[in-house]
């Protein structure tokens, strides 16, 4: 046990750090820049049930701070990931979170059987919330009742706890999140994307071929802090955060909001080496605010309440 | 793969809105493959997150100086044109596999096509493919002449004929219109720019050997997003990343 | 009629910039930095029917290309406007819209019989999306029936059109502003703030004094565009954008997108000039494209559809 | 009011993250009043859209120049912290009411009082009282030494006494605990500080003459979003804006 260390059902993590779902492959390139086996875990991109191709491209376009994406969930399938992406992650020892996704609810329970059973999935993550494909788990992830009865059906097959990844493209993110953990979900992963889209003014025409796409980077983190906080307080589930981090600072902002781990998406396209960075800078973070545990961080803002402002 | 902090040597205007950006640093020493690319970060501390990939032009081994050209169109470039002698830029690779320079046999010629900002690339694969032996000729459009740049840098490695839109230098008209007379003797073909002038090249090619480049707006630039696929029948998988299975591919293995 | 005219229900506008409300205050202060006729109309600060105080500082705090503000609608109340804001303005000879707060439905009615009744008022804005104040109407803001509800109640009294300003933090924004249309709303607005919250990774406090804040700027951009978009394909409505916009680039953007006229907020701190920049600047634009008249850069987006990046 | 683009002159660290910016142009000719601020922009075309608050510490009209003092402290300062010379930096100013200077009686002593990054602005402040023939004393507080900054500039001015927080300069504690001697003549006070800090200056002064500078988090800086109000029980309205109707209060108007 690290002073870094966090403790999350079906993840023991020696850091909370963990790369997003989608950003980071099944994790060989980045493994050409590092070594995984420094991180707290990893996140797989989405698994569907057959290989998809995903939307045309354009696919990703850059906005202020953040970019766009609609990549549309392309993956080669759940057999081929178990079989052929899986087991190169082996022998970095982290844990593994597999995301899942799918068009039917046959699909998601299909999809989590098969993948929950590799005894190297640590933990599996429902993608409800993906906004670039029509059938990709969206509407399961703004509908309270759709979300809790597939969360339900999913724990019935899954070997390993189920984190929900919820959409923040709805009017109420509390509600969304207690209506899956009566469900039964182990933890939950917020947020996805915001949905967003971009236009050429010269043309009028949509950069991304799929005309809209979602919203990730540092544009989107206090939609995320702010959702975590709320979430927090009001269910007893360990939240996984993400949205917009970059820094060994914003983890530290995240937990304090009420994450127990934090995944790092967009933040790898701009620094490849982003994780290893801030895995390294948060123990001089933790000493400079005399903290000794990072786990101790998890919902500080709602423990405490001084004025700011102050403090200078 | 490495993410090098490269030194600015110098960043001047050569032509209309084209920047010629000189960077030195140790990490140059791995450039050696014609048609790769680097993944450029325009600013630090900026909003622009996302890198630029830019080819790599040319590159001096024994001064550690790698050369790109880029047009200063959108914001992120803009902010790059900004960039002063001795300020550092961040770069990720040499990344993308290159052109094939093995595969062509020494009695063949090469036809190196290439539009607007696609020109740069075959710089340095025309001064590569030179020093192989292989006899070299050019075919580059541009807009117009306030447009054109290293025509004579080209002129200097082999026959260079030069398209423009206006007519306002060399033939009038788009680089197929050019290829006519220089297929005759069946060169292998290396062409780079936009998808359309590909798809265009490849159909005057008629069968020949031959290389094209691919663009796309990429994300990670490494082969991790997804974000830069392009569809293929001759691979079971039906995609390639342009990013990491690209930029180059033989002409014909993707649907353009 | 000059190129960059737009007409839209109570407001004729030489072009198509106004400031946003609550980013301008009642005018006074920008009108130190350059002649308000030049504009295209003005949006003035919230009005609630008795002065309110609004929230403890501190009240603002930045973000990534954007910030977060929690000023929670404090104003003189409609009176005072009325009687001691509004007359400074009559001499620019520009449309004013004028928006409207309240807690309950009773006080959104008075203040717009109110308001709407001051000869100098063009049209009236109904605000319920301020994310900031308990009572400050997000509840009628996320919610179809209440809002339509209150939406016919405020047309009965109003003596100008009345435009709905549309919160971005629901599930669903087409649903929200068909009912607003049907309720008889003459235009929409569009989009107010996202809720966001930044915390002191040091302390794990938030910034600011009332926790969470409504996030603005350029950072929410691909948000507001996305859902103009959306919404000005399913609704008949005049929609006055607005979300991050800070230059006649995002002008053109966001009506080619599906807005009617463009309001700019958070830019005006940024640079006090930034309007009358961008109206010097939109004819150049549209020279530049080949386009007469502003007018016809409204919904480009949705009338054509060519396939981008082949367009170097 | 007006935007100004001034050229940067110099830019150094003049104490543990203190810097010291001399800024040149044109707009520095209205820079006539202490306690005025300046809403300077970090960096452009950057994620940093805030504009920061910072007092006008010195004025040279002869050579049109305007000297900021600033901590470098969270992204905004640190960014301003990296411009060098002749770089332009974007301000808008001078913003705010200044301290009245006419108020103060001839025959009257002044007291000025700073801590931190409060201290700045006394500097030209105490110039301007001094050339009205005020004698004047300073009571400067810093956390220890190396943060300390402008002593012996402030020592020509008048009287100075500093306070460290570690006693590792001048008296050992905060401001307050020096003021007992020199509150017994009755000076009149002007103060600059975090809002717990003056609300000490205000109760140890107990019913002095006095201004105050207040501090908050701004977004316009000129009056018009209501992001800096401060209650006040001596106006109708019941708040003032510290940025437009401030950032100096008469001691004892506002609440604090
Ligand atoms: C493998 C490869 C090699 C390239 N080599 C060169 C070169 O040597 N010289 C050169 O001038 N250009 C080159 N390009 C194109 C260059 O990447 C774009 O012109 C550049 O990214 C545009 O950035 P911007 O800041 O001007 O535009 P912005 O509109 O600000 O860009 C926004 C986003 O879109 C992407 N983007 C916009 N246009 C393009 C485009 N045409 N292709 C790919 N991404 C785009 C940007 O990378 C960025 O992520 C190359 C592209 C690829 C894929
Ligand atoms: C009227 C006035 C005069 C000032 N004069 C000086 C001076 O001469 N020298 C100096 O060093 N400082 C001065 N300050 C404080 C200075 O404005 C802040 O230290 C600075 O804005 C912090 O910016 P940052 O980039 O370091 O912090 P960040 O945390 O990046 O700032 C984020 C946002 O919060 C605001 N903010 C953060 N801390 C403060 C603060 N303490 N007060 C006001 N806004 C804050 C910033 O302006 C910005 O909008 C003054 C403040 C005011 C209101
Ligand atoms: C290119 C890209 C692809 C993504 N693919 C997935 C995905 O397959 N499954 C998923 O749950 N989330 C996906 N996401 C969302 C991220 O996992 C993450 O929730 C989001 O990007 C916010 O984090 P960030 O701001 O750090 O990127 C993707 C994001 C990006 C940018
Ligand atoms: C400081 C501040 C105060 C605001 N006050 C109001 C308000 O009183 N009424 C309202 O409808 N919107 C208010 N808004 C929202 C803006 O009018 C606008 O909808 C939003 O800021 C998005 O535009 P922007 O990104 O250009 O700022 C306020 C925004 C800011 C930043
Ligand atoms: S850019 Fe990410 S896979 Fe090619
Ligand atoms: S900062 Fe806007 S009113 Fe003071």
């Amino acid at each position: 046990m690290s002073r870094l260390s966090v403790s999350l059902p079906g993840l023991n993590m020696k850091n909370p750090i963990l790369p997003a779902s989608g950003c980071f492959g099944f994790g060989k390139e980045y493994a050409k820049w590092y070594d995984l086996s420094v991180l707290g875990g990893v996140t797989i991109k989405a698994a569907t049930l057959e290989g998809r191709f995903g939307n045309p491209t354009p696919r990703v376009a850059e906005t202020e701070s953040g970019m766009l994406n609609a990549i549309g969930l392309q993956n080669p399938g759940v057999r081929n990931i178990i079989e052929n992406e899986l087991p190169a992650l082996e022998k970095y020892n982290i844990p593994i979170l597999a995301n899942i996704a799918g068009s039917t609810e046959e699909e998601y329970i299909e999809v989590t059987r098969q993948i929950s059973a590799s005894p190297l999935v640590s933990a599996v993550e429902l993608n409800i919330s993906c906004p670039n494909v029509k059938e990709g788990g969206i509407h399961f992830g703004t509908d309270y009742k759709s979300a809790a009865d597939l969360t339900r059906k999913v724990k019935d097959v899954s070997k390993k706890p189920v984190y929900v990844k919820l959409s923040p493209n709805v009017s109420n993110i509390v509600e969304m999140a207690q209506a899956v953990e009566e469900a039964g979900a182990d933890g939950l992963s917020m947020i996805n994307t915001l949905v967003g889209m971009k236009l050429d003014w010269r043309t009028g025409n949509p950069i991304l071929a799929n005309k809209t796409g979602g919203l990730s980077g540092p544009a989107i983190k206090p939609v995320a802090i702010r959702m975590i906080y709320e979430v927090s307080q009001k269910v007893s589930l360990p939240i996984i955060g993400m949205g917009g981090v970059s820094t060994a600072e914003d983890v530290l902002e995240m937990m304090s909001a009420g994450a127990s781990a934090v995944a790092v998406g967009t933040a790898n396209f701009v620094n490849p080496y982003v994780c290893p960075e801030i895995i390294e800078k948060l123990p001089e973070l933790l000493d400079e605010i005399g903290m000794e545990n990072i786990s101790e961080m998890t919902g500080r803002s709602t423990k405490q309440w001084k004025t700011p402002l102050s403090s200078r | 793969m490495r993410k090098h902090l490269l030194k600015v040597t110098s960043n001047r205007e050569i032509a209309r809105n084209i920047y010629e950006m000189k960077l030195t640093g140790p990490g140059v020493g791995s450039m050696t493959t014609p048609g790769q690319f680097l993944h450029v970060s325009v600013g630090n501390q900026s909003s622009k997150l996302l890198r630029r990939p830019l080819s790599i032009c040319d590159v001096d081994h024994d001064q550690e100086e790698v050369t790109l050209l880029y047009r200063a169109q959108g914001e992120g470039t803009k902010q790059l044109s900004q960039k002063q002698a001795r300020e550092l830029v961040d770069v990720l690779g040499p990344l993308g596999n290159g052109f094939d320079m093995d595969a062509i046999a020494v009695n063949k010629r090469a036809l190196l096509i290439g539009g607007g900002i696609g020109v740069p690339p075959l710089y340095y694969l025309g001064k590569h493919l030179k020093k192989k032996g292989i006899e070299v000729t050019f075919i580059l459009g541009y807009q117009s002449v306030e447009d054109s740049f290293y025509v004579e840098k080209f002129q200097a490695i082999g026959e260079t004929i030069v398209t423009t839109v206006d007519g306002s230098l060399g033939i009038k008209g788009f680089v197929t219109d050019a290829m006519g007379a220089c297929v005759e003797d069946e060169p292998v073909i290396y062409s780079v720019g936009p998808a359309v002038m590909l798809k265009a090249v490849e159909d005057r090619a008629g069968g020949l050997d031959g290389y094209l480049s691919l663009e796309e707006r990429m994300g990670c630039g490494i082969g991790a997003c997804f974000a830069c696929v392009c569809p293929t029948e001759t691979r079971k998988s039906g995609y390639v990343k342009i990013c990491s299975d690209g930029p180059v591919f033989k002409m014909g293995e993707v649907v353009l």
